[in-house]
């Protein structure tokens, strides 16, 4: 519970065919884990975006170790459309479970309740549900002729995300970011990749323990304080904090750049539009793959 | 030439939108807007501090994805938790396509999965379309590829029957003109021509039927008060989250 | 929204026939409110208990207001049973909807999600569903021959509790008592008693804004800090508290006394257990509550 | 005489318990604890303290209500919730009334609702008792009134067919003695009695029928290890949570 390791021993338990689930770019993107995942190249895997997706799960595509994508949306928000994913629904290249993002977050409630499935408003007379199969309609059995969607648990093997900081205990800070919590409730094992690990409990000061997720839903945690990555590159900000607190407690840096992360940083627009230009074919892809596994190694 | 006069005459086209935006939302008290929605977002400002400037109802704006202008703190549920719950009066879609029943598609065109164009996805739009009251449609290219007779994909119903529905469209505003939306009768009608557009055209440039007047008004101009609030305060504040869009909207007011 | 305004305004909201849902006594009792609401003497409440009472709900059924209480149990704790709940249950005094706890949850959960139910594992054999018989069996639409049981969504008029703190904004602190979260989004009303009104926004700070209920939720606040009841019965700690922290900002204190408040100061056994001697007959109930209401209109 | 020999013979009915309920849960990774239950939660600081002297699994208690010993940051259905995903492995339940099915009463004796006497309530009872796979039935008073043939009311059945469950009793300790439940059969086997009770007394203050060995055997006393970590640490670490219990049980020795 809670073990701090190394990044790769956290990434190394993404295996063939798990389910996993990943957040939107708001709460916190495991992007160097991600690199890592990509260099193992574990195959056929459901990714489920809570609900949507960006840059990383376009990478996940593009690498071509996703089977099955199960989202609300995947884009690059101002940088446009998610290159790999558009070009992978085009050539049918995964199953596609297009979703809509409160379906997804009653999907993830239902398996940190243990219940079967939760019921939703909405959504009849969508084309969702000729092709989302696996939603059903029932009557409301509190009313007559009420029909009502009813959604299956998702219970991932796996949790992904990034966060500020985790305690030595395993306690990890979410914020106001309760997806993480229930994200990680609901899956079979979590891992964090955090900014820094801090010495005195997260759960000591009760107004602190409001935004904490508890050590007994995390696995593994890796740490990497700044330093990762945007030197150079894409300009500035992830850059210049590396330089200015330079990492001295462990070695392998697990940014989220170019993602953001809420209360540290932003995101790195010029990155991610470098991203979707590139992204454009496969070649540039595997171009900008290589190249953002380089800078990681580099700043280990 | 009054300088009221001169004030009306002088509004750029993305002004005029903003201010209908506003009118639109006129009577809410929760608007929750995309993050990547600067006009919804100006139009909501510009209706809280017109109604705090007239002492009336405030309003409060959920910036979804924003940090600062957000007050959730129940994670990305909430929001659709909370419109559940009636506390959203308004809310936003757009569409990739939107058809003359008002239903939206943000897949793609083509037949699914394999779609020849592929947007993002629906995101809340299927489940928020039911339960917020005030949805209005926002979309500015207004072109035949855009509002076509029948969606290549249902992202979310215009309109249902036999289903529980307590929300849905209200209006649709375009880049050319402003239509209301009749869910009984699953039909547009044309309201208003923003200024330099004729009826004919926006006849020529909608994919889908709907109802319009014999003589078909230009949408109203901003009247001073608003757009002096508009510049100011509001640019302000906009500035805060939308610092281009802000630039923008400055840029094309010097032009004007 | 998040108007603040004094105690009698607040306790006026709570009116004959309403739906209240109050808090377990961890969660913050809303003890002076309670006063307010006995003096005003509304009827035939359907008082909600999330998902159990103490001293709260039996003074409540003691006044004669409770037309129907819904709870997982009464309990004055290591003082014993709830003496006006035994002898009102003996009396058929009210309608009696016993539940279990994670079923209040999940029908509050429903309300605020919006949906008519919500499915919930076990109870199937418990006594229980032969008298909620607003509780349903259904086949469980993903899976054969698997019955499970649904609640109905449970929608209280009025949600009411006690907090350390609230801003002038009308945010108010919860830590992660975050049961109160979902009694507030599920309820028409809340209605919030607090410690202290501070300046700065609550949501102001990202570490803190995680354990804040926001305004948009929470309808009335009534203020007092400290100074209520107490002093010289049941001893000490109340007392001594108001003592030392006068009062100055706004007149009549709502103290949660003597039930403690989590992060404040603890519970006051003796008075509770002073409670539950006085309260065995209906004479020395009166007696009981007669000397609340003037120790808290003294100290206002 | 040995020290060892001394050591086992001098100690305390509650001790015994403690004990007991330390031997019940081996094996649990996570156990939750009532915060009025001071001898379950005993049990569990034991057998967390000896796995930590044995170098074996660390053992994880959550004291409910409590402010210090409750790493949840979910509210109160947090409990619920993990027992449900399977992350709460051992629970304790007693019952004004239990049966020879393990069925619990919480809620009162004679015709419900208007119950002759009446107890709190049922409590999580209907729900964990379905989701924690070890579920050790507690209730120091042994007589005829508690262990009944058929409770009044089922608070919480003690078996189930045809249902989703994966948890359910797998002991029940009183102040007499130890039983083990067969859900299968239905029914409670005598496994020892505590020192100065018999198999005869048990018989007699127990109203559900039940088996039992032809040679009963005495609960195991505790070992000088065990009894040495009770009395020191175990008994350090209540006194934070439960002072008063913490001073009986120290007391109680010191009379031993």
């Amino acid at each position: 519970m809670g073990d701090i390791v190394a990044l790769d021993a956290l990434a190394a338990e993404v295996k063939s065919g798990m389910k996993i689930a990943i957040p939107a770019d708001y709460c916190g993107v495991a992007m160097a884990a991600t690199a890592a995942i990509l260099a193992n190249r574990p195959r056929d895997l459901h990714v489920v975006c809570v609900p949507v997706t960006g840059m990383q799960g376009d990478m996940l595509i593009g690498a071509g170790l996703v089977g099955t994508i199960e989202t609300s949306a995947v884009t690059l928000g101002e940088a446009g459309g998610a290159p790999r994913f558009i070009d992978g629904v085009r050539r049918g290249a995964f199953r596609l479970m297009d979703a809509t993002c409160p379906a997804v977050h009653s999907g993830l409630i239902a398996a940190q309740k243990g219940v079967p499935f939760l019921p939703i408003r909405g959504i009849i007379g969508s084309d969702l549900l000729k092709t989302r199969t696996d939603w059903r309609i029932i009557d409301n059995p509190f009313a007559p002729d009420d029909p009502i969607v009813v959604v299956p648990a998702i219970q991932p093997d796996i949790a992904l995300f990034h966060a500020p900081e985790a305690d030595r205990f395993g306690n990890v800070r979410i914020g106001r970011r309760r997806e993480l919590v229930t994200m990680a409730q609901a899956a079979r094992a979590t891992l964090v990749t955090v900014e820094r690990i801090v010495e005195t409990s997260l759960l000591h000061d009760e107004n602190s323990a409001a935004g904490v997720l508890p050590a007994l839903y995390v696995d593994k945690i890796a740490e990497g304080a700044g330093g990762g990555g945007g030197g150079g590159v894409g300009g500035g900000f992830w850059g210049e904090r590396g330089a200015k607190t330079p990492h001295t407690r462990r070695p392998p840096p697990p940014p989220p750049w170019p993602i953001g992360l809420w209360g540290e940083y932003p995101a790195d627009p010029a990155e991610i539009a470098r991203y979707a230009a590139m992204a454009r074919t496969p070649e540039g892809f595997a171009a900008y793959v290589d190249g953002f596994s380089r800078r990681l190694t580099e700043a280990a | 030439m009054t300088v009221v006069a001169d004030t009306v005459r002088d509004y750029s086209a993305r002004e005029l939108l903003i201010a209908s935006i506003a009118d639109l939302l006129d009577g809410v008290r929760h608007v929750a807007v995309g993050a990547s929605s600067p006009i919804p977002a100006a139009g909501a400002m510009l209706l809280r501090a017109r109604n705090e400037s007239r002492g009336r109802e405030r309003v409060r704006i959920s910036i979804l994805g924003s940090q600062e202008h957000n007050f959730f703190t129940n994670g990305g549920v909430e929001l659709f938790d909370c419109a559940a719950q009636g506390r959203v009066d308004a809310f936003f879609l757009g569409g990739g396509q939107i058809d003359g029943e008002a239903n939206i598609n943000l897949v793609g065109t083509g037949p699914y999965p394999k779609t020849d164009v592929r947007w993002p996805g629906c995101f809340g739009s299927a489940f928020l379309y039911f339960v917020v009251p005030r949805v209005i449609l926002f979309r500015e290219e207004h072109s035949p590829r855009v509002f076509v007779d029948r969606v290549d994909y249902v992202s979310a119903p215009g309109t249902s029957e036999g289903v529980t529905r307590r929300g849905g469209p209200s209006a649709l505003l375009t880049g050319l003109a402003l239509f209301s939306f009749d869910p009984a009768r699953k039909r547009f009608t044309l309201k208003s021509v923003h200024r330099g557009a004729t009826a004919a055209e926006v006849r020529a440039q909608t994919g889908f039927d709907y109802d319009a007047p014999a003589e078909v008004p230009q949408t109203p101009a901003p009247d001073a008060a608003t757009l002096e609030l508009l510049r100011g305060r509001v640019t302000r504040e906009l500035a805060e989250t939308y610092p281009q869009f802000a630039d923008t909207l400055r840029g094309e007011r010097a032009a004007a």
